[in-house]
């Protein structure tokens, strides 16, 4: 028997979910799924992007009802059909942190962990109660901040633990994390993988939404995978092996990366020379070569993005020269490292990525519309072509090259926003978190692009929290700490657990 | 400048929040500056500007827009926005003149003219939050239809009331105070509270800041976006009601224009269009700014037409002042 | 002549409830013309643009008269040419264009002449301010001076006024024609200049907003209102007599009366010699006259 | 509904997008009905609403607001607004009268005139685009100032032009049709096209879709945005010049509340006022339905104060079976 059998056994499901089927237009996402979740156990639910992860955990707030099928929660069936539905579920114990952050950031943490319940004498607020009470929550989960500052002054770390610890407050059955560590680096995600650890120990099933298999492996009993809506499968994580939980995810085999060459006789293309942006980056100094992907590594907050931002001319640095192909850039601004043939790809790509109303062509073009445009007309033609280009030569999956880009999943939408500097001719790409977020199977797409693109000679900077990619992509790998590169890992002695140490040391 | 605001909404947005409380404080600060270089301004160079009767006269003009800015404050930071206020003020005014010339009772009366004045605010308020209509549009709608059946009923002419002791008395200086003063301060202290203490102020922020997170978090959101909207139509009301007292009757042309000063009122005050910041102190100074640039400048016989250029100007200035303190205040943090 | 049936457009200048009167007059005329009259009306909401756009729709309506109150002396003979040369007779009233263009394209002109209104207000004040023996009256106008009228109805006040009181002066010049806006900058006037003696209102708004503010400041007694156009309160103020003691009124319902028998006469091809048909101007200046005008308009409508 | 609404904006986002396209069309489709509709109703119950000369007026009638709508469109898909489109033309007449008046060649004067509206028009612009001021409040600002400016420079009274051969032409209609529908008309193309096939057009809907993704893939957003209300400016100050040829004169009082018209027309036309989503052809049905209802009402000698109010109704209604349109579309889809 295993620990899963053994604990569904002995105990009644918190959750249940029966014979439940939800159709959105053009897609089943929730295809006469089955799902239960015991007390105390922590669950994972493992899919590739569109699987239907989130879909089934929207059955199980009561944000939506399914079409077809039952949910009950506790032993009892959730009744109401409208907005009264989540209210029932938040009612018999069911809490849940969201992939995007539902945090309102110019309010206190306290009136964030006690949103819409503020505790009141007499229809007053009592401010004095509350932050006693989330200090004290927020002591439970390890986190030691003031209640009476503002959410907005908190890094994305300690807004995920925020909203853990939101989830704890009164006697919650069951918590749902969707997700919670897509947009944290490695050392963030361990503190929210310990406090759910202590969430589960007091009882309270939790159902866990991750593409990282190793932390699955750190912290769920069991996983669920999903594929294309159905339920595939519930194993033992301690007895199946990842390989296997993949192959269950994707329907075939992963495939494997690509063997790396060493670049270090290539000329210089970009060289940045005691780079300052305060208060993050105090003395940034490295080279890229032609050809060569140079992966930066670092904390959350470590300042990689700043990095980025401030070659490309989107901040202002300090102090510091960057130089291309030798020479000094003078008053750098976006658009002329973009005519220097740079290219940048944000880390939030919903935010800053993508104009989801768009299609595919118009997001691939915009980066140089007079390609695809004779005496100032566009094309359709040409747009058409030059689209269909990129896509197949990223393997985007879309019908037409006109479909809004908005109705693509993540991995899908990240090629597209890789495709668009692709399609301008850039030489250098700095690319920020490109994995966040997106599948396996698109994962392993995008490092294969990356890798090709190197091939015929583009340079890239490659920034990723998840550590253990950075061996499958990089030629080099510098870990950014303290305002500083600090060490320099070369292709093939880049080893994730070198390269962790490094990022964490002094922390 | 440009390009480092539109680059990165994400960091830029956090920061101005983490000054937030102190560019808050700076904006307020800034605006009492304001109203100290105007009030030096006007005693020097505007005849009478200092005397008791012209500071009550401030007063009682500032009633006027004060009443309506409180509510379309909140109904601003819930990211929202109300263009009805001057139409709904003519028409309860014309109503509540009505109902008197039927000879309802004075005080049933006042109640009917605020109750139909939130049911008819919350008309755009129900288009909003049930059936997605831009708060925008719905108001405008009602700035027309309210505006087009006042002078429908009237003709245009004013409703006289005859005799009426109480309205009489909401007319007559308490102490030399106008009871349209006291109002509006009472109203401020209502007003101020909910803001800052009340589940239902607090949930309006956070509406404004992520409706969302404030729906998943439980709040009802819908209702209160309705609920809003109905308190702006019954503070319009109130202010029709005072209209009434101090005109001796209900005018369907009156308070042209009246949302033109509300809006300038708040966004001077620091409320920030886009929902989720704003504060009842800043509307306060917002009004008084306002209310003494119309003061003086009429006691100064500037061309009326000339003080429209004024308004336009002073607005636009206050707004890019008070966006610039944020940034500085943020830069001197950051350093 | 032949009794049959006429369609006449009627444009109306702004909201103001003298073009209430004018309105009443016209639809009473109307039923008693003694044949099928069907008006065609609309509110130019003092707009040139709207009111050209306006008498386009009217011609295309196929009226056979327009009744109108042009917003502008020089600004609105296009449009009334138009209609002109489509062969519709135009009738002023209240407002008309310029000399030159309105002998040649408009066919009759019902006026109570604006300068005439001021002067006969002017006169009254004269008066008032010599029996007071106070023969340096400083005098405030709240005006209405986006509209040409009221500039001509301020020189016929200024000009009948100092005629017989040379000392007299006027201190400051507002706008202030709607009710609200004008208590409000009477207020204001009234603190900046406390030696204020009186105020000429151009407009029934002005004039009404003005008695409010000086009695709701108490200044009853010591600054009176001069001002124009009647209505049930402003009459009530005048038989109160604290206050208000003369005002002017052309009547819109006699007005539009006598437009429309002009635009009758126009279409049966009878227009008037010399095309201004001259309306009578009114001076109330006495608390029984106040209390006539308010029996006589018992429904409130000037 | 609301729940459903506030619970998943990603995902009925989505949806929306995918629906994008059908509702779009039937959009348009239902304003053409709806002009069908108006037709229909008018030519039984309004006399002489079927003439030529009163479709001419119709015509001419829409140039007025839709030479402005088509840039005002834009700039809405841009996720922005202009409510300062009235004093602009009013601004505008004024100052070619004056032009004018001084002698200066009168093709000079249309291009000083158009100049110095796109000149104006930019300030907004340059205050949203390099210093975050919202548009709301610089053109809020520019309505104030402008109107107040052309009114304290001309007292108020016309400017009048004289005998102006070129302006006279432009009043006199070719083949029965106005010269400013023709205008209108072509401009509607140009507009049309640029909309859709030209860099700048495409980039405007990147920018009001997603501005910060905008400007990283290399768009230049400030410059397109201060573009756009230059534009904006523009082509009130060719309403302007049309107005001027109509009326004879530069008038400071014209165009009163046009700007409500023309928001009215663009947000009928099924632009969204949040950006991103609209199109030329939705505000060219816009202008005519509110041209159509304009005109009608008037035929019917319909009481003026009593149209207000149908026209705040019509666009309620009109926006809201708009969104309920595109909302069963969707539901439609999933079934
Ligand atoms: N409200 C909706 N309207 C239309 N389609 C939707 C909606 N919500 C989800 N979908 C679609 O249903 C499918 C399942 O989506 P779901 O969000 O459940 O996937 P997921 O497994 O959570 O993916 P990810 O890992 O990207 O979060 C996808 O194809 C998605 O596009
Ligand atoms: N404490 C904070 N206060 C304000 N902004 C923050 C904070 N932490 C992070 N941010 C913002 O969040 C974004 C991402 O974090 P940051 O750049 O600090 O670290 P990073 O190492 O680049 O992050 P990542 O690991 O996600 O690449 C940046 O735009 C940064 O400005
Ligand atoms: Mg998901
Ligand atoms: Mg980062």
């Amino acid at each position: 028997m295993t620990a899963t059998q053994m604990r569904q056994a002995d105990m009644t499901p918190v959750a249940s979910i029966q014979g439940c089927t939800r159709r959105y237009p053009g897609v089943l996402a929730l295809d006469n799924a089955t799902f239960e979740v015991a007390p105390g156990e922590v669950r994972a639910l493992l899919g590739k992007n569109g699987a239907g992860k989130s879909t089934l955990i929207r059955m199980l707030t009561g944000a939506e009802i399914p079409d077809s099928g039952r949910v009950l929660l506790d032993g009892s069936e959730l009744t109401h059909n409208g907005s009264g539905r989540a209210q029932e579920a938040f009612e018999k114990g069911v809490r849940v942190v969201y992939q995007e952050l539902s945090l309102v950031p110019g309010m206190t943490l306290a009136e964030n962990l006690f949103l819409g319940r503020w505790p009141r004498k007499r229809r007053v607020i009592q401010y004095r109660t509350m932050e006693a009470e989330a200090a004290q929550a927020m002591k439970l989960l390890g986190l030691d901040l003031a209640p009476d500052g503002l959410v907005a002054g908190l890094s994305p770390a300690e807004q995920q633990l925020l909203e853990i610890a939101r989830a704890m407050l009164g006697r919650p059955k069951l918590i749902i994390l969707d997700e919670p560590t897509s947009s944290l680096a490695a050392a963030e995600a361990e503190k929210v993988m310990a406090a759910v650890t202590r969430v589960a120990a007091q009882g309270i099933a939790v159902i866990y939404v991750s593409h990282r298999m190793n932390e699955i492996r750190q912290i769920a009993h069991s996983a669920t995978i999903m594929r294309d809506g159905k339920i595939i499968d519930t194993v033992d994580v301690k007895g199946a092996d990842t390989r296997e939980i993949v192959r269950l995810m994707l329907g075939s085999e992963a495939s494997q990366a690509a063997a790396l060459e060493d670049r270090s006789q290539a000329e210089v293309v970009l060289e940045v020379r005691n780079l300052g942006l305060a208060p993050k980056l105090a003395s940034v100094s490295f080279a890229l070569r032609k050809g060569e992907v140079l992966g930066v590594a670092g904390l959350l907050g470590s300042g990689r993005t700043e990095l980025l931002q401030a070659i490309m001319g989107v901040r202002r640095p300090d102090a510091g020269d960057v130089l291309v192909d030798g020479s000094p850039v003078r008053h750098a601004d976006y658009k002329r490292m973009l005519r220097n043939g740079f290219g940048y790809t944000p880390e939030s790509r919903k935010e800053e990525g993508i104009v989801p109303l768009l299609g595919v062509d118009e997001n691939t073009l915009s980066t140089n519309f007079a390609g695809v445009s004779s005496n100032g007309i566009l094309s359709a033609r040409r747009m058409a072509e030059a689209t269909r280009k990129i896509v197949d030569r990223l393997h985007v999956k879309t019908a037409r090259t006109d479909t809004p880009i908005g109705t693509l999943s993540g991995g899908n939408q990240q090629k597209v926003v890789i495709g668009r500097w692709v399609y301008a001719g850039s030489r250098v790409l700095l690319l920020d978190e490109p994995t966040r977020g997106v599948d396996v199977e698109a994962k392993a797409q995008i490092y294969a692009i990356i890798r090709q693109l190197a091939e015929e000679g583009r340079s890239i900077i490659f920034v990723s929290s998840e550590i253990e990619e950075l061996p499958l992509v990089c030629d080099r790998v510098l870990v950014l700490r303290d305002g500083a590169l600090q060490e320099e890992f070369r292709s093939p002695n880049i080893d994730q657990d070198s390269l962790m140490a490094a990022c964490i040391t002094g922390h | 400048m440009s390009l480092d605001h539109a680059a990165k909404p994400a960091a830029s947005d956090k920061a101005t929040r983490a000054g937030f409380t102190f560019s808050q404080h700076m904006n307020e600060l800034s605006l009492f500056f304001a109203i100290v270089v105007l009030y030096v301004i006007f005693s020097a160079t505007a005849p009478g500007f200092m005397s008791f009767n012209n500071q009550v006269n401030i007063l009682r003009d500032a009633a006027t827009i004060g009443i309506a800015a409180w509510a379309v404050t909140l109904i601003i930071i819930a990211g929202e926005i109300d263009v009805s206020v001057g139409p709904m003020v003519a028409f309860t005014s014309v109503i509540l003149a009505f109902l008197l010339q039927m000879g309802m009772p004075t005080p049933v009366a006042f109640v009917l003219a605020i109750a139909l004045g939130a049911l008819l605010g919350a008309i755009p308020g129900v288009l909003r939050a049930y059936f997605d209509v831009p708060s925008f549009v719905g108001t405008l709608g009602m700035w027309s239809a309210l505006r087009g059946t006042a002078l429908f009923v009237t003709d245009a002419l004013p409703v006289s009331i005859g005799r009426n002791d109480m309205l009489d008395a909401l007319d007559r200086s308490i102490f030399g105070i106008p009871p349209a003063a006291i109002v509006m301060l009472v109203l401020f202290g209502v007003f101020a509270f909910i803001s800052r203490k009340t589940a239902f102020g607090r949930s309006v922020f956070a509406i404004g800041g992520n409706a969302h997170a404030a729906f998943l978090s439980g709040i009802s959101v819908a209702r209160i976006r309705v609920a809003l909207f109905a308190v702006g139509g019954a503070m319009a009301a109130i202010s029709g009601i005072l209209l009434v007292s101090r005109l001796g009757s209900g005018n369907a042309t009156a308070a042209n224009g009246l949302e033109f000063d509300v809006i300038a009122a708040v966004v001077v005050g620091g409320t920030a269009l886009s929902g989720g910041r704003g504060s009842m102190l800043g509307t306060l100074l917002g009004v008084l700014v306002i209310t003494l640039i119309g003061n003086g400048l009429v006691l100064l016989g500037i061309n009326p037409f000339f003080q429209q250029v004024v308004r336009g100007l002073i607005i636009v200035i206050a707004v890019l002042a008070n966006i610039q303190a944020i940034k500085r205040s943020l830069a001197r943090n950051k350093g | 002549a032949a009794q049959e049936d006429l369609k006449v457009g009627a444009i109306y200048m702004d909201a103001q409830g003298f073009y209430a009167g004018v309105r009443k007059g016209i639809q009473t005329g109307a039923g008693e013309a003694g044949r099928k009259l069907d008006i065609v009306e609309t509110n130019a909401q003092g707009d040139v643009s709207k009111e050209s756009s306006f008498i386009d729709s009217l011609i295309s309506a196929g009226v056979q008269a327009i009744i109108v109150s042009p917003v502008s002396a020089d600004g609105s003979y296009r449009a009334i040419r138009r209609a002109h040369d489509a062969g519709i007779p135009v009738v002023c009233y209240n407002t008309c264009l310029n000399e030159a263009d309105m002998k040649e394209y408009v066919s009759a002109y019902a006026v109570g002449d604006p300068f005439e209104f001021g002067h006969k207000l002017g006169d009254a004040a004269a008066d008032y301010f010599i029996a007071q023996k106070n023969d340096a009256p400083k005098i405030a106008v709240l005006n209405c001076e986006f509209v040409e009228v009221c500039v001509t109805r301020r020189k016929g006040f200024e000009k009948a006024l100092m005629a017989k009181v040379p000392g007299a002066r006027i201190v400051a010049n507002q706008e202030g024609a709607v009710l609200d806006k004008a208590v409000s900058v009477a207020g204001t006037m009234l603190s900046s200049n406390p030696e204020i003696d009186a105020f000429f209102g151009e407009a029934g708004g002005a004039t009404l907003g003005a008695a409010r503010a000086i009695k709701s400041q108490g200044k009853t007694g010591q600054v009176v209102v001069f001002g124009g156009d009647m209505t049930t309160e402003i009459a009530q103020e005048l038989a109160d007599f604290s206050v208000i003691k003369a005002v002017v009124d052309i009547s819109g319902q006699g007005l539009g009366k006598l437009a429309l028998t002009q635009a009758i006469k126009s279409i049966e091809g009878q227009p008037p010699e010399g095309i201004k048909v001259a309306y009578d101007i009114d001076v109330y200046k006495s608390p029984e006259d106040g209390k006539a005008w308010l029996e006589a308009h018992a429904d409130g409508i000037p």
